[in-house]
């Protein structure tokens, strides 16, 4: 197991996922001799998991069953220890796609936070590429930096302790790619200028409030960006049912004769007819942060 | 400012009237009655002190439920939060790792979520929550609540009140219509005064009440209603004055067939008893899936349990005194039937409006007979399947032309100095919406009135010739 | 016929909508011995109009046919002649409700534009309500009174022609609601509450940029307004298809004994199948405006 | 910052390349010819000069279609509309009636609209437009539009600028299929290096092509294709290093069921070369409802129709030279479904992505069963409803869990000064999309492999007693 590359039987010290059901799961050290609760009973990782197949249905001590998934960035997204808010999947995807991330890309990252969006990224670019991700918080990127071993993905990346604002990335003219997930984007442009390759690149600021976005593009902007682009992408969730719909009843059918041409056919008093649709949610995420792309130009 | 007695007295609360109390953005409806005990947010108090008072008025409340009005320089201020940080990501204490920010939260409130849900928000998007190293934030937030806690402001009931308040605490009652959903379906209905529209509803009556809101008392609604009555609960709500009750007809659709067969009789003769007696018995049925229904139910069914024989004939008395009591209602509904047919009768109603759990796509071709042609109607529905529905019979059918088939998107904003953004969380969906114009129907069509039937050979040999 | 009242039958100097096919209208005032040219021949108002019922079908000289609609602000908004940017109805209905407009409120709404609103409001305070309109262009005010006059709502409503951030609304202490669509409403909000009742009332400022909502939402709370909220809110549009889905051509099926438990069905080659659909229209309106409503409580 | 000649060798545009022309958002791909016009948006010219240029230069249009790389410099300012006035609907001016601001319009650009599309948006957002009294402003924007035309910037080729440009020029090619999605789907499959994916999409290549990229030449991407052969056009576009053609195969769905079936022939030998003749004789008919089918047949009439009896000797070797090259070619066409179908034997392929034009249900459950348990999938379509199919399948089915039915909101903003707000047009929908992961598939239950197969007489005998 690796976050950058997929293995069919589970070993000792891999990260995996276990599946309990329907939006509840939970990531699991793999540990020779350990075991882990969950609301079916115990999983002892020897005997149940250590050898099977990744995707095995797995019966726990209880009698009930779970499944035991390969671990993705994706389901990292939805599993890890939040140590900051996080970026979720809709926004890493746009964000990949318009840096222009792929095998071999280098890449800047800051804040580092609970990582979410770094191990999205490892996934792209390895096996060719490298993520220098900047973390102000010092216990939080030693902890980012012991996940990156434990996912096998450390020799991707390197995890600094700095502030991004006044120190940079710590890396000069290798950066394909930029992202910025801090409170003042707009201080942090000319570091993240400096960074990138001479030849250009692709920026991303992500920012919840519009006062952020405003000053970031004005700095973008001062600093010869290019394409400079902001956006809003928001993820709609459409869950499946069978709604049954009563019908009225408007009494008894008068004869055909009175009304032949009557488009109305008679309704069973009752009645109802099921109809498969999808309900959204009562409530979805009305708002995550603005993406700003801008394109660094050759200097 | 002085002053003005005349002026304020137009909006002094009375005994009897029809409030909605608020906290935060938590409405509830409630009558004013002295002496009786409210509970509001899982905290009981009195609105006798409320009596008396202006609209608009906040109240603290004092021990044993006592309202005491708030002094008006009282009112919360938000300065306190202007121009903090942007947010605290990367700040290095691990103790503010809440990403709802005060700000967020007052928002939260401004959107209608009651306290525990702004609790579970935070709990949901507290870093810090899942290592339980710490809850001060939190519990500076339970204390935020508790100064919500102890005001509640009375308002005078309107259309945007109560559909915030529906949509907000019990969405299910009202089809989950959403308040700006509402909003669209009154303007693309033409509502106004003067006009007679009808209006199908299972929407606890809210839907009705802001049609009668907009009419203001001139013109007729006829509500067209599912089994054994009309659900009002909503029109009281609005603490209408009397006069805009004279505006207000019903009509049950189990008589619809008959109504428009020219079958229905609503005469009051003695004759016809028989006939009408088994008509408005259909209406006494409860309605098939209605909040009264199994109550009732179960209510006779422990009278039956616990009848000695001495009592039969006190029983038999209550039963005479029932029965005639009985008599004197249905007569009340036979003429209020015969009103309501008689208005249904010139099939020039001004404006339909569908807005139920039924399946609306019956429900719509049975009403739109009733309209004047160049009329509007709009119909609601949850699922957009149901509408597709109307849509295709009604192309097929002819008669009608600005088909729209829509639904809207809301978000609110929190706008504060260098924090403004979208507010984190929105509706889903607030249902979807069918509207468009009847226009006469072409007289050579089949589709027409009963007047101009063809001869039924002549017909049949065009379908030959076609086939 | 009137804007605020239904009438069964054209008469002379009414205003009528014809309906000519899918979104075209066009409207048209009725005149006595007066045409109108269409793309399906000319329609003699005194034959064609005249005397004729609201939703007829009229049969032009070409032998193509149009419906002639009674007029509603609704169909007024998507046909009048267009003399500044104008609110459109979903606007306009969420502006409605907010502002609790019922028959017999007062309004002062400024800027009065082409009318768009103004033609709402109207209706919905008939009969006994009255809207003070403020135009700071001096041409279009006196425009807006013709057409006023002209769809015979002229009694309902005051029309001037002023600066309202200089000179307010011309009333005070008589409105019960308040309507803001101008450049820098922030200016105006001092007017607006000396427009408004001494019990209170509702206020509503429409503005395109998200500057002009900061501003107006700092004034509103300068000025004591409460329940300060801004919203927008956007129509989406599903057009009804029928859409024909080709299935794909695995091959010749297996005998049913090599795979019995198969849950794909033999798909038949070069079919399709139809599917009752919605699809949204390729580009919608993705912003008409912010907004901001507020309450203004007892002074 | 010295030039460094290593460093720039990389990025200089040479003969043959892919790249793509841009000018505002519009997009265009093409490969470098030397003496070949290209036409784009209306205006034709060489690109003979952009060889030996850096990608991302400018150039302007000099007259004979000759390009000059612009001065770095000259890049435009968008200063001069900094700070203007908010909106002008309040202006005396009646000229100054046109809704659209010039940095809407600038973000229209943005958006990737094209020149005329902006003109017919000035005339629609244009007050003064139906009263034709004033043009002026349109004619300043048709200046400001010729400012756009005399310039043509190359890019090299990217998964964004593609679908950008096929999303702005012709939807239709890709199903509709917005940028944001794609990017949803490449995430959602977890492509990555070093991984088997399996990839069914009528979209061009576009998806393909994305995979591939994704992929950086490391592992397998199988193309299932339906008809006479893969589209890829799309994929051509990338302009990819010739070694990454390397790790793509090809498989066509019309031996989808030999191969599941273990049916499927593909050694070479002479002894079963009828059946596979006829096998590869499906794939040879063109796509049912493809671009090429139709013009492909009327040009085979026509022939038909011009034949001459002193011609028929040529033709028939030609005929002869034909056949010996299909020979040839179906020789390689059977070694290409040998190796792609060795790949997919092994069932145990990584991820699986569908985006085509066909019904996406029986594509989905033919193809899940290739791929390993624990790996991700995901499905587009256009249409919701096909996709509300396929979940119920799935869940009927088994074998599938993390089912997700979603599509994405899309919205761009104009940050300027004091007029900062969302794009005035916004796409009206990007398609949707299902996703999910694979479990093993229960070895006790019906739905499992051929193995345990349940005596046939006991499964009638349930039926007839539930019957």
């Amino acid at each position: 197991m690796s976050f950058v590359e997929y293995s069919d039987c589970i070993r000792d010290g891999d990260v995996a996922i276990v599946y309990l059901g329907h939006e509840s799961m939970t990531p699991v050290k793999v540990k020779q001799g350990a075991q882990t609760q969950t609301r079916y009973g115990v999983i002892r990782h020897s005997t149940d998991l250590i050898g099977r197949r990744y995707g095995s249905k797995v019966t726990c001590s209880k009698g009930g069953w779970v499944y035991v998934l390969h671990p993705t960035p994706e389901l990292w997204t939805v599993n890890l220890p939040h140590r900051t808010q996080i970026l979720y999947t809709t926004d890493i995807a746009t964000i990949t796609m318009m840096l222009e991330l792929k095998p071999g890309s280098v890449v800047c990252e800051s804040g580092t936070g609970s990582g979410s969006l770094s191990h999205a990224i490892l996934r792209t670019i390895a096996p060719t590429g490298h993520l220098h991700t900047v973390e102000f918080h010092q216990q939080r990127s030693e902890k980012v930096l012991e996940e990156f071993v434990e996912h096998r993905v450390d020799h991707l990346v390197t995890v600094r302790n700095q502030d991004v604002c006044k120190d940079g990335f710590g890396v000069s003219g290798v950066a394909d790619a930029v992202f910025l997930d801090i409170p003042s984007p707009w201080e942090a442009i000319k570091h993240a200028k400096a960074a990138m390759k001479k030849h250009g690149g692709r920026v991303c600021s992500f920012s919840p409030c519009i006062e952020q976005v405003q000053k970031t593009c004005l700095a973008l902007s001062d600093h010869g960006f290019e394409e400079i682009n902001t956006l809003e992408v928001l993820l709609r969730v459409h869950d499946v049912r069978t709604i049954s719909l009563p019908q009225p009843d408007f009494g008894p059918e008068p004869s055909a004769q009175i009304q032949p041409d009557s488009t109305v056919k008679p309704p069973q008093k009752h009645t109802s007819i099921a109809v498969k649709t999808t309900t959204p949610p009562r409530e979805i995420p009305g708002h995550t942060g603005y993406l700003t792309f801008a394109t660094k130009p050759r200097t | 400012m002085a002053d003005n007695v005349d002026d304020d007295s137009l909006y002094r609360i009375k005994e009897g009237d029809y409030v909605v109390m608020k906290r935060g953005d938590i409405f509830k409806a409630v009558q004013i009655q002295t002496k009786k005990k409210v509970i509001f947010e899982k905290q009981w108090f009195f609105l006798d002190n409320a009596v008396g008072q202006l609209y608009s008025t906040t109240f603290e409340l004092a021990s044993g439920g006592i309202l005491q009005p708030r002094k008006p320089k009282d009112t919360e201020s938000s300065t306190d939060t202007k121009g903090a940080g942007t947010d605290n990501r990367n700040i290095v204490d691990d103790g503010k790792s809440q990403k709802l920010t005060r700000d967020d939260i007052e928002t939260l409130k401004e959107q209608g979520l009651k306290g525990q849900e702004i609790i579970q928000q935070l709990v949901d998007n507290s870093s810090t929550f899942k290592d339980k190293t710490e809850y001060s934030q939190e519990k500076y937030i339970k204390k935020k609540k508790k100064k919500y806690e102890n005001v509640v402001t009375i308002l005078k009931p309107s259309c945007r009140i109560l559909a915030l308040m529906y949509h907000g605490r019990e969405p299910g009652k009202i089809c989950h219509l959403r308040y700006d959903t509402l909003a669209q379906m009154l303007t693309l209905a033409n509502i106004h005064a003067s006009s007679k529209v009808l209006v199908f509803e299972t929407c606890a009556g809210l839907v009705l009440g802001s049609v009668m809101e907009r009419m203001g008392g001139y013109g007729s609604v006829i509500q067209m209603f599912p089994g054994g009555g009309p659900v009002r609960a909503g029109v009281e709500s609005f603490g209408f004055p009397a006069h805009f009750h004279d505006m207000l007809h019903e009509f049950p659709i189990c008589h619809l067939n008959a109504l428009l067969a020219g079958t229905l009789d609503t005469a009051a003769k003695d004759s016809s008893a028989d006939l009408k007696e088994s008509d408005l018995a259909a209406e006494e049925k409860p309605e098939a899936e209605g909040q009264g229904g199994p109550e009732e139910q179960s209510m006779e069914t422990n009278i039956g349990d616990g009848s000695h024989d001495p009592k039969k004939e006190e029983e038999e008395k209550r039963r005479e005194a029932k029965a005639q009591e009985k008599k004197v209602k249905q007569e009340e509904k036979r003429k209020k039937l015969a009103a309501a047919a008689s208005l249904l009768e010139g099939r020039n109603a001004d404006g339909l409006v569908i807005a139920s759990r039924f399946d609306p796509c019956p429900v719509l071709m049975a009403l739109l007979k009733f309209l004047s042609p160049s009329r509007p109607f709009v119909v609601y529905s949850q699922y957009k399947e149901c509408l597709v529905e109307c849509y295709t019979k009604l192309r097929e059918q002819g008669g009608t032309v600005n088909l729209k088939l829509t639904d809207s998107w809301l978000r609110h904003y929190q706008v504060l100095p260098n924090r403004t953004h979208p507010v984190l969380l929105m509706s889903g969906g607030g249902g979807y919406l069918l509207s468009g114009t009847t226009v006469a129907v072409e007289l050579s069509k089949p589709a027409g009135s009963r007047k101009d039937e063809e001869p039924a050979p002549k017909r049949q040999k065009v379908t030959e010739t076609e086939g």
